[in-house]
């Protein structure tokens, strides 16, 4: 019945409109930009939970020395035999945590006292730090207990190191804990 | 890669009736399980990340839901639902977009030629280059889904992500939903898909579990399995139709008016010859010249 | 996790607890759908929250924050009061049948071995009972002898009657007997069920013994080890594995070896005290695998210290750091806010320097205000980040959170730039032990640096600054190799070969000495060949085998899976050995043939074990070694005597709980508890603070990060924190939806925007109505502007777990109001 | 014939009268509408096209063409409806300045029937009397064109901002906007017919302002006699 009357107004405006043919132009159009046509693709796996889903990065320009990257999109990739192309909404953003207007870009120092921050070069940041490191080590360095047992701990120091720092940067990072005798330090897996 | 030409089977404001197209394709659909949508948003995000819209300013007012209702910057929502039966809880949750309807509402209402088309894989879509902002097509939408946006003045709505189909991608919703509840498919496929779903939750306890493909607008490319056979709890309308003051404006009365108008005119010349002009009578006494 | 995402398809049941899947591993959660809509799986959700998982479950059941172990032990009691257990399987794969001593003893809550003084256990009670005949252990095949292990679990849980289940946890019993039957229903051989977990139990004062039990049930339904079986912990970062794989935690080195300790001088000494001690045993021998000790000790000590590791000086290890004590993260706030270390011997002084690659203590350690003001006692402190956190701006901190004045802190805080992850390459650990490589798609924007370049060049100034002025102990510091091919910024394919492991002399055949395996340089193929005599290097035995002769097998890309089950063997590299299923022995009886034919771990085809890369010597027959190879006993333990809390778990209140114990009242929680007790911790009480409150994540923000993206879809799809307040609570209360509410703890209080909702359910505990509300983490006082939001963990307290030391922030006291 | 037609170089002394004054004669004419009157007209007219021209090609692309001559469908879209205000305000204005002419006398009070308008249209229908300046044909189109501009504001406006508007309402509002223009568009045509064509000699009372005594006598007696204070009889 419902077809029916559907069929019924169908033929209403065929018999009521007035034909003068129709355009073909009008029977293709192009509207829509395939924005990922021309982007370089990385392989990548998501910065975010411990699924490790993989990602595609797609930048522009074709890594040529004259050619500046950045990222346009970024998409699952279908290969991954745990995420086959799907991604969660943080995920699919991450093209948001990549150029994000609040990235730090420049080494910052706040001064003790301070209420701000002061630029700094990347060699002032990395001299300063290094004699912070060795200050409290020689000043809080304990080779041996109470009980004179051998220890080289520095007891001054604390660390903790991030759960999106790669297994070789952890591994780097343990060899400097343990060059510093650092024995306070912590990941996120303990949180 | 240049620019891909679509096939397009239908178009709104042509003259004789919708139908453009030449070529008859497969038609495309996808398909949404609400019993394993989990409302994680990737669909959302997917949306938002792959046509770049911009960010709506959104606030908390107490629920998972990102807005109450699509925006001209936001064409894919998901829906959330508590509902209680039987002292059981159900946290219902259904994407929500444009449905891209066999016989689109949207293109019957839209005044502008060419402003929503029906490619031949049967994506409707708003060219924006031809919309003209009247917001006819929200009228004629059963599913409240086209949006005025403010900026451009053209309506906004789900594409299909037409661009990626006609490269042979599945729509970016599609491909982020992490839990499979939504697929991309031909709509034969997607049908059966669904209609192999239902059984099994049937089977699994869910007694009216049905398949929302709604036969007042000729089906949807966008086939919905929903766990309760009551599609108002998922904010869908039971039994949709493109409005019929919609369809009676134009399949009745502008053909009607159209030929009341000719009609008029063509009157007033028979009238003209038959009857003539109402002049005074020669030599009237008061007549002066009309040249003056 | 024991097994893989992929695995979870095999699954007949899933018992989802303690996590919320579907929300914070939405792409890991697709396993669940596949296995609900391809095998017609059964999921079950327990949880104090209707959660996004309880939406697609099959069956949800509610209960109060911190009563999970009430909840497993009920399980249990059904299993072995019904039958309901894979009888087979305890007998050869848990220490089921294994005599007790008789000196173990549980009463009022406590376990034999309880020292009022020390708040410790002392646990030579908690043994195996020697076969006086023999050294062996004492086992009763049959399971009657009262004393086995079985028969004194049977005996423990009895108490756990589902009238208990529901006085304790609130679950109706209705539901739990539900949830019972379809979880025990896989206790058949060919049927298999996982219990999957996350941050639900791992932050409990009780957090070790929830898992525990959850394990204890698995091997007692014969489920680990079984492709579609084990239990599977969800971690909640891209690299959490690899932090811990990789020494990240005071208390290990790389590959899980001991941090050594000052009483052991000499690696002998170390070796003795960390290589487990094993008893002759009678169905079969334990491959006790960690007899291998000093081979993966001595190779990682080449690594370190190279050349100047040399047999006389004990391989340098005299140069690594000794602990004495806790040195793990409420102890480093703690100290740092007491500015010394009262635990050790003598006084020692506490941090004054503060270095976090990537981590933001105060949005994630518990009572902030806490965290805040040991910040602020700090010389130096130095934060390498993307964004800028409430860590490296702790000293412009609202003044609600207790922060002093600018300009009364005297820390010098440095912010470096760091790339982030698609700005570098190198490897990420999965939940499931892969190790992936992730290629570089882009330089880091501005002057911000790779993670690698920012330490190497600290390390290196360090170095010279020892080189060229001396100090404590410099040699400790000097000898430390960095001979990277580009020292600065080394390449992350040089460090992964270096932890892979190479030959530094030949490595000979041991069955044949005439053949050489390796000659000096190559890399190793596994930790099957890593020696204790110098001639092998390897940063850690477990990802021996990543980086080959055949190249980088973090990089592999097949997607074959022959046995269809998910494992895809040449996808990437699982450690260990590319083992994709742990403790897979144990999915084959006792002649080495499958329990579930279609679900094949591994099987012994008469020669060799075929399948997934056995977890047992590959060409051992059935009967050689127990399945556990890594536990001196050789089989899964039902009977724990190595954790701090007791040898069974039990249940124990949240040190902030809403009723008093209801099995003993005076040991109500935790005895072991971790508590600190600065002036900047305090506890509430029912009467002040009468609802319990947990945290918890959302799938649409990561952690503290999402929150600074400027213009991110992330902060449009969940702008703003909010409470999750019951229906009937909001409505005693008159707090509307949308609403501004008050949530306070003995810590402090925040306000956010009520969401009202049945989802939080109410609970009839030990007979009255107790109501929890919740709050998701995320938000903080450093984001994207309109985007801040309270810190959840204001109001959490620094309790933890005796045994991982991770802080209780599922279930403390809180009080609600209208704002 | 009037002197000042012989003086080439001044004003017509009928133009000059029909700035200010109607109803009044000048020399051999009538002064039928004061230059505000035809204003008024005009500027209710030329609003009323500017709807159609951009109106037309929105409700059927048989007028698309007319789109042209705006600017396009989407000029069309956004003029039309401030010429559809622009339309209602001169159709205030029109009402307000025509209303005290526009009440029916006894005699005309079946004009709404169509055997009267059909007998007008045979040209057999007697003039009133009574009726005045305006017959009741004209009246009747008064008061549909006040009507009219009522109907196209009322259910123009939730066209206009469609989003603000159940799309009930909207549906109703374009079913309304469209009978109303039907009927508008068929008054028009006849009024334009009747205007010219049809009745010769009443074109120039909304140009020049003018008409002939004999049209004022043929068409609108009871005026006629009014202004020239002829009696009935005096016609020959």
């Amino acid at each position: 019945m419902e077809l029916s009357r559907r069929n019924f107004l169908k033929a209403t405006t065929v018999g009521g409109a007035i034909a003068l043919g129709f355009d073909l132009s009008k029977a293709r159009a192009e509207i829509r930009e395939f924005k990922i046509s021309r982007t370089t693709e990385t392989r990548s796996i998501c910065p975010y939970c411990a699924v490790s889903c993989g990602v595609i990065i797609h930048t522009l320009g074709d890594r040529s020395k004259n050619a500046v990257a950045s990222v346009v999109h970024v998409e699952g990739d279908p290969d991954h035999p745990i995420s086959r192309g799907s991604l969660c909404p943080k995920g699919i953003t991450l093209k948001d945590d990549i150029t994000h207007k609040n990235r730090l870009t420049m080494p910052k120092v706040r001064r003790p006292g301070s209420d701000h921050w002061d630029d700094i070069t990347w060699d002032d940041a990395v001299a300063r730090i290094a004699r912070h490191i060795k200050t409290t080590r020689d000043k809080s360095f304990v080779a041996r207990n109470a009980k004179g047992q051998v220890v080289n701990r520095n007891p001054g120091m604390a660390m903790i190191g991030g759960c999106t720092d790669t297994n070789e940067f952890n591994f780097l990072q343990w060899k400097a804990i343990t060059a510093w005798g650092v024995p306070y330090r912590d990941s996120q897996a303990r949180v | 890669m240049t620019v891909q030409a679509l096939e397009i089977k239908r178009s709104s404001a042509a003259m004789w009736g919708t139908k453009t197209g030449l070529r008859e394709k497969p038609v495309v659909s996808k398909y949404i399980d609400t019993t394993t949508c989990i409302g994680c948003k990737a669909c959302e995000a997917a949306c938002q990340e792959w046509n770049d819209l911009k960010t709506v300013a959104t606030h908390q007012e107490g629920s998972y839901q990102t807005l109450p209702h699509l925006d001209a910057d936001f064409w894919n929502l998901i829906r959330f639902n508590e509902r209680e039966v039987d002292g059981g809880l159900m946290w219902l949750m259904r994407k929500d977009q444009c449905m891209h309807c066999a016989e689109p509402g949207c293109l019957e209402a839209c005044p502008a030629p060419g402003a929503i088309v029906q490619y031949a894989n049967g994506i409707v879509d708003v060219d924006p280059s031809k919309c003209i902002g009247c917001g006819y097509c929200s009228t004629g939408c059963p599913f409240d889904v086209p949006k005025f946006h403010k900026t451009t003045g053209k309506m906004a709505k789900c594409t299909l992500c037409v661009d990626r189909v006609e490269v042979g991608l599945e729509p970016a919703c599609i491909k982020a939903c992490p839990t499979g509840c939504l697929q991309f498919g031909s709509k034969e496929q997607m049908v059966a898909m669904g209609n192999a779903r239902v059984s099994q939750l049937k089977g699994a306890g869910f007694q009216d579990a049905m398949l929302y493909d709604p036969q007042g607008v000729g089906g949807t490319s966008v086939v919905t399995v929903l766990g309760h056979g009551h599609p108002e709890w998922y904010d869908l309308p039971r039994d949709p139709h493109v409005p019929l003051l919609v369809r009676a404006w134009k399949s009745i009365l502008r053909p009607l008016g159209v030929l009341a108008a000719f009609a008029a005119v063509i009157g007033v010349f028979g009238h003209y010859a038959t009857y003539g002009p109402k002049e005074p009578p020669e030599g009237d006494g008061v007549g002066e010249g009309r040249t003056k | 996790m024991t097994n893989g995402w992929v695995d979870i398809k095999n699954a007949d049941v899933i018992l989802a607890m303690g996590g919320n899947p579907a929300e914070n591993h939405p792409v890991g959660f697709k396993w669940f759908i596949e296995a609900k809509k391809v095998r017609g799986a059964k999921l079950v959700v327990v949880d104090p929250r209707f959660t996004r998982t309880a939406a697609v479950a099959d069956f949800y059941a509610p209960l109060r924050p911190g009563t999970d172990i009430a909840f497993l032990l009920g399980l249990i009691r059904y299993a072995l009061n019904n039958g309901r257990y894979q009888e087979d399987y305890v007998r050869i794969h848990t220490n089921g049948p294994f005599i007790i001593k008789n000196e173990y003893s549980f009463n009022d809550g406590l376990f034999s071995g309880w020292d009022p003084n020390t708040k410790q256990y002392v646990k030579d009670s908690w043994g195996y009972q020697a076969d006086p005949k023999s050294t062996a252990y004492g086992v009763d095949p049959t399971m009657q002898n009262p004393r086995c292990v079985l028969q004194l679990l049977k005996q423990h849980v009895d108490r756990y009657t589902p009238e208990m289940v529901e006085r304790i946890c609130g679950t109706p019993k209705d539901k739990f007997l539900k949830v019972a039957e379809i979880v025990t229903s896989t206790h058949p051989a060919n049927r298999v069920g996982t219990i999957t977990y996350a941050l639900g139990w791992t932050q409990h004062s009780t957090a070790v013994q929830i898992i525990r039990t959850a394990a204890m049930l698995q091997l007692l339904l014969g489920n680990v080890g079984m492709p579609g079986g084990g239990v599977d912990a969800f971690r909640g970062h891209s690299n959490i594995q690899g932090a811990t794989d990789t020494a990240g935690n005071t208390e290990i080195l790389p590959g899980y070896l001991k941090t050594p300790q000052g009483q052991f001088q000499t690696l002998a000494d170390y070796y003795k005290n960390a290589i487990p001690m094993t008893l002759n045993q009678q169905a079969w021998p334990s491959m006790n695998y960690w007899v291998n000790y000093p081979k993966f000790m001595v190779s990682l000590l080449k690594s370190v210290y190279g050349n100047a590791a040399t047999k006389d000086n004990d391989w340098g290890y005299g140069w690594l750091p000794k602990i004495d004590a806790n040195y793990s993260w409420m102890y480093i706030f703690d100290d740092m806010y007491r500015g010394s270390s009262m635990r050790v011997g003598g006084k020692e002084t506490g941090p004054e320097g503060f270095i976090t690659f990537g981590m933001n203590p105060v949005g994630l350690g518990p009572n902030s205000k806490k965290m805040i003001a040991a910040l602020s006692k700090l010389k130096w402190m130095v934060v390498v980040e993307n964004a800028e956190t409430e860590t490296a701006t702790f000293w412009k901190a609202p003044k609600e959170y207790g922060g002093a004045a600018s300009s009364q802190i005297q820390t010098e805080v440095f912010m470096l730039p760091a790339a982030n992850f698609a700005e570098k390459d190198g490897t990420f650990t999965n939940s499931a032990r892969w190790l992936q490589w992730k290629w570089k798609a882009l330089d880091p924007p501005g002057q911000a640096k790779m993670d690698q370049e920012i330490l190497s060049r600290l390390f290196l100034a360090v170095q010279n600054l020892y080189r060229k002025e001396g100090g404590a102990v410099p040699e400790a510091v000097l000898n430390v190799t960095w001979a990277y091919a580009n020292p600065v910024n080394p390449d992350l394919a040089e460090v992964l070969k270096e932890m892979s492991g190479k030959a530094l002399g030949d490595i000979k055949d041991p069955k044949d000495p005439t053949k050489v395996l390796k000659t000096a340089g190559q890399q190793l193929d596994g930790f099957g060949q890593l020696q204790d005599d110098g001639s092998t290097l390897c940063g850690n035995w477990l990802h021996s085998g990543v980086y080959t002769e055949a190249g980088n097998n973090a990089q592999r890309r097949s997607t074959a899976d022959p046995t269809g089950l998910g494992m895809f063997h040449n996808w990437a590299f699982s450690w260990p050995a590319n083992r994709r299923i742990m403790y897979n022995r144990a999915s084959a009886d006792a002649n080495g043939q499958p329990w579930d034919p279609t679900r094949v771990g591994i099987r012994w085809d008469g020669a060799k074990w075929v399948g997934d890369v056995p977890d047992m010597k590959p060409d051992a027959p059935p009967g050689t070694y127990g399945a556990f190879i890594m536990l001196p006993e050789g089989v899964g333990r039902l009977f724990a005597p190595a954790l701090n809390d007791g040898p069974f778990p039990e249940h124990y209140e949240a040190v902030e709980a809403p009723i008093a114990n209801p099995l003993h009242p005076k040991v109500t929680s935790n005895p072991t508890a971790l508590i600190f007790k600065s002036d900047q911790d305090s506890f509430g009480t029912v009467d002040k603070f009468p609802y319990v409150c947990t945290t918890y994540r959302l799938t649409e923000h990561f952690h503290y990060w999402t929150k600074h993206q400027a213009g991110g879809v992330l902060n449009e799809l969940m702008p703003g924190f909010f409470v999750e307040i019951p229906e009937p609570l909001a409505r005693q209360k008159g707090i509307a939806n949308g609403s501004k509410v008050k949530v306070s703890s003995a810590r402090g209080a925040i306000e956010g925007t009520a969401m009202v909702t049945n989802r939080m359910p109410t609970l009839k505990i030990d007979g009255k109505d107790i109501w929890h509300i919740g709050f998701p983490i995320h938000w903080g006082y450093a984001a994207e502007k309109g985007h801040t939001g309270p810190l959840a963990n204001f109001l959490t307290p620094s309790v933890g777990d005796p045994n991982t030391w991770t802080p209780e922030y599922k279930a403390f006291l809180v009080n609600l109001e209208k704002a | 014939m009037s002197s000042a037609s012989a003086q080439p170089n001044r004003v017509d002394r009928a133009i000059v009268v029909a700035r200010d004054r109607d109803n009044v004669v000048v020399a051999g004419e009538i002064v039928r509408h004061r230059r505000a009157t035809r204003i008024i007209h005009w500027t209710v007219a030329l609003t009323f096209l500017i709807g159609l021209l951009s109106g037309m090609p929105i409700w059927t692309p048989l007028f698309g063409w007319m789109a042209y001559l705006v600017g396009g469908m989407e000029v069309a879209r956004v003029i039309h409806p401030y010429a559809g205000v622009a339309f209602v305000i001169a159709s205030a204005f029109q009402f307000f300045h025509w209303l005290g002419d526009m009440h029916f006398a006894s005699d005309e009070k079946d004009w709404w029937r169509p055997s009267r308008m059909a007998r007008y249209m045979r040209w057999e229908d007697e003039a009133s009397e009574e009726g005045g300046k305006y017959n009741g044909g004209q009246k009747l189109f008064f008061w549909a064109v006040c009507l009219g501009a009522v109907g196209f504001l009322v259910t123009g406006i939730p066209m206009w901002f469609p989003l603000r508007f159940p799309a009930l309402l909207r549906e109703i509002a374009i079913i309304l906007h469209d009978v109303t223009f039907i009927c508008f568009l068929i008054g028009v045509i006849l009024h334009i017919y009747l205007g010219t064509a049809a009745e010769p000699g009443t074109f120039r009372a909304m140009t020049r302002g003018t008409v002939t005594r004999s049209w004022a006598r043929l068409h609108h007696p009871g005026w006629f006699r009014k202004v020239t204070g002829e009696s009935r009889d005096k016609r020959t």
